[in-house]
């Protein structure tokens, strides 16, 4: 799965219950396992950061004086 | 008859009648009840028909005679009045009496004596039967019941008008100077006699439709034998149903008649019912005159009071007005109060209300986050997990598996090959005639074949034999058959 | 409670007592206590006058000569 | 509720008391509110004249001769 | 929600509490969180407005004379 | 079968397979038996190189920072 | 036949097939009866040093460690 602008937070998860869910049924060969991974570890580094923008969003809509603190 | 007729005169015949009433009954005094039918007085003496009687028939009848002597003798000892009552017709007497004879007057009765208590005895029996009936009836308190007038005015005056109780009242009354302005309306009646009690009756009747106030009914005096006509049951009945009260002036000394009994009140004389006619009159005005300055008291007195009362209302009106006003405005105070409290509230509570969902707001958009991030770890651990846990997966079984495999497959080839090889090898040393050949056994051939399997005929043949040592070459001679079986041995 | 010929004192004390207990029990709506003052105050000018007019003929009857006096 | 001249003291108390209680039970919606406690204070208001006025008639009625005085 | 001038205090506590009811549902996706929040943030500060006139206008209500100094 | 970087797990463990299915069968001549076996575990060992090497891969994608310890 | 280097166990094996089945249809001549019989012998062995020395071959092949031990 390329990972670009136009990817969402929800397809990415999508995604990656895919894998899990691939990896659980032993569906994946182990020629691709590791780039199978690697693609996993990129989702969920996208992930993590859409996570982390959207706090940054969400106190700063919250808390807007706050915003320079941190 | 006529001979021997003895012929007395009368004057001889009745001269013998009153010897031998003389010798009979001489001095001798009988005691003789009987009634009196008839009484005649003259010249002081007293000429009496006596009478007894049964089942009201006339059962003895007798002339009497009470001389002028005896009648003194016994009044003195009876009383004038008392002794004219009893002796009148119709009264039940005991008599003491002489039986004497005259020769002219003929069989005569004198009386001596009069025991008057038989007599009263009768009458007193009477009146307590009367007494007994109207209590029975109730009537004895009817006339209690009515109200007497403070001032009689009115009066219906029952009475003989001739007589002395009769003039007694209206003197009384009128003597009066304090008040004199009475209306009399006078109903005669004879108050002694036969005709008495239905004229008492009807007069009574006659009273009551009248305009009075109150009826009188005076008799001034008499014997208890007199008096007795107030005794009777229908006058007394009349008089207690009477509507107008009555009262009564009926001239005696000791007991009351029936009458007396049943009316509003009694009183001793005619005179004794005009006196309280004039007191009541006379003890009203007093009561009337005291009450009137009291009334005036009063009536002073309760203007001022209610005048107090008054005032007392004026001023709780402006109080209670005021009060009331105020009650309201603080009640007001208090509304206004209440409004801005809890309107205030309201608004309080909605901020906290709304405060509470900011914080829950931002607490569960963290929790998303957080939920979120951890979620993403977990994920990229299951990741890591699986895809280790497979490679693991493969080493232990696939790879392992497949060794053991070609092991366990290749030592088994090997086995079952060394199984085959070593049965071709058994199979060789059984083949091996050599074998044979040491135990002392021969093989015989002709021409290469087996002298068992050659056909034809064997004789003249060339047989070799070899031994495990040699190999001989001889000449068939002779072929002898044995059994078949030992034909196959070798 | 109309006040006429026919009113008696006693009618009329007792209204007003009614009236004082109503205001005492603070019975009386607001709306029409002037009202009920106003009838209050009528019952109380026609029983002085009653009063007044009774005390006259007491004296009256009592000192008849003094008549033309009071 | 309008307030007008035939507006009585009683139904201006009862609409007070209905207002008072609502607010307690806090039925008043916030949107609505200062509408709702405008309308009580205008009820207060009329009370407040109606008990004035009401004391001025009664004070004229029971002490007529007060009246240029107070 | 559009906030403007029709809107209710109640409908936007309403659809404060929807919001809230949808986060903690897990209704919510990532990807709208920001924007969700940031529609809450609008609706309480909208809210907060709206208390803060109504408590103003009780106070001018109730008390027209402290109208200067509050 | 050469064993070289074109081969895949895969391509191996297919081979390993046949090779299994082969004695099973009995295929193998026991001239050729020894040669056979030893092809086979040199697939064996090319498997077991490329599950090693996969597996380093893996915990080095997913876990970085820990490289220099494993 | 001579048994050398070249010698497979299958030819061997085919060999003894033949001498077995000619024994058996007694179609040795008397005269090369027993060079037939010592031939066998001779082939037997051969087969069965093939085997053990496949077997050993085998084992050291799977099994490297063991190698000192059996």
């Amino acid at each position: 799965m390329e990972i670009n602008d136009k990817l969402t937070y929800e397809e990415a998860m999508q995604r990656l219950k895919e894998i899990v869910g691939e990896l659980e049924r032993k569906e994946v060969k182990i020629d691709v396992l590791s780039s199978t991974v690697s693609e996993a570890k990129s989702l969920v580094e996208f992930c993590r950061e859409k996570l982390d923008s959207t706090e940054d969003d969400i106190k700063k809509i919250i808390d807007p004086e706050a915003e320079g603190q941190t | 008859m006529a001979q021997n007729r003895k012929v007395y005169s009368l004057s001889q015949l009745n001269q013998s009648l009153e010897n031998h009433f003389t010798t009979k009954f001489g001095e001798r005094t009988f005691w003789v009840t009987a009634e009196v039918i008839k009484v005649n007085a003259k010249n002081g003496n007293f000429y009496l028909e006596l009478a007894d009687s049964k089942n009201n028939t006339m059962t003895a009848k007798s002339s009497a005679t009470l001389w002028s002597r005896n009648y003194r003798v016994i009044q003195d000892q009876v009383g004038a009045t008392e002794l004219q009552g009893i002796l009148k017709p119709g009264n039940n007497v005991l008599f003491a009496l002489k039986i004497t004879y005259h020769p002219v007057y003929g069989l005569k009765l004198n009386i001596l004596d009069i025991d008057p208590a038989y007599s009263y005895g009768a009458i007193e029996k009477r009146r307590q039967e009367v007494i007994e009936k109207l209590r029975a009836a109730q009537l004895l308190d009817k006339q209690k019941s009515l109200k007497l007038p403070a001032i009689i005015k009115r009066i219906a005056l029952i009475g003989s008008p001739d007589t002395s109780g009769f003039t007694d009242f209206n003197d009384e009354l009128f003597s009066n100077h304090a008040f004199n302005k009475f209306v009399i309306k006078v109903f005669p009646v004879r108050v002694q006699g036969e005709q008495a009690v239905p004229e008492l009756i009807s007069a009574v009747k006659e009273a009551a439709c009248f305009d009075a106030d109150v009826i009188v009914i005076l008799r001034g005096g008499g014997s208890k034998m007199d008096l007795a006509i107030f005794d009777n049951f229908d006058l007394a009945n009349t008089i207690a149903s009477s509507r107008l009260p009555v009262l009564t002036g009926i001239g005696h000394e000791t007991d009351r008649v029936v009458a007396d009994l049943v009316a509003h009140s009694f009183f001793k004389t005619p005179t004794a019912v005009a006196a309280y006619i004039h007191y009541a009159i006379a003890s009203y005005k007093e009561i009337m005159g005291d009450l009137y300055d009291r009334i005036i008291h009063r009536a002073q007195r309760l203007i001022s009071v209610e005048r107090e009362e008054f005032n007392h209302i004026n001023r709780y009106l402006q109080h209670h007005s005021g009060t009331m006003i105020q009650y309201w405005r603080t009640q007001f105070q208090q509304f206004e109060n209440e409004v801005i409290t809890a309107a205030t509230s309201i608004v309080h509570a909605s901020k906290r209300t709304q405060d509470n969902t900011i914080h829950q707001l931002i607490y569960q958009v963290e929790r998303t986050v957080q939920d979120h991030q951890n979620e993403v770890d977990r994920m990229l651990e299951d990741i890591k997990v699986n895809a280790v846990h497979l490679i693991d997966q493969e080493r232990k079984f696939s790879i392992v598996q497949r060794i053991d495999q070609i092991r366990s497959h290749s030592i088994n080839q090997l086995e079952r090959y060394a199984v085959v090889l070593e049965n071709y090898n058994d199979l060789l040393d059984m083949l091996n005639p050599h074998k044979m050949l040491m135990e002392g056994y021969t093989i015989s051939t002709i021409e290469g074949t087996d002298v068992q399997d050659v056909a034809g005929a064997l004789t003249g043949q060339t047989l070799k034999t070899l031994t495990s040592k040699q190999l001989i070459t001889s000449e068939i001679k002779a072929v002898k058959n044995t059994t078949k079986e030992d034909g196959n041995q070798r």
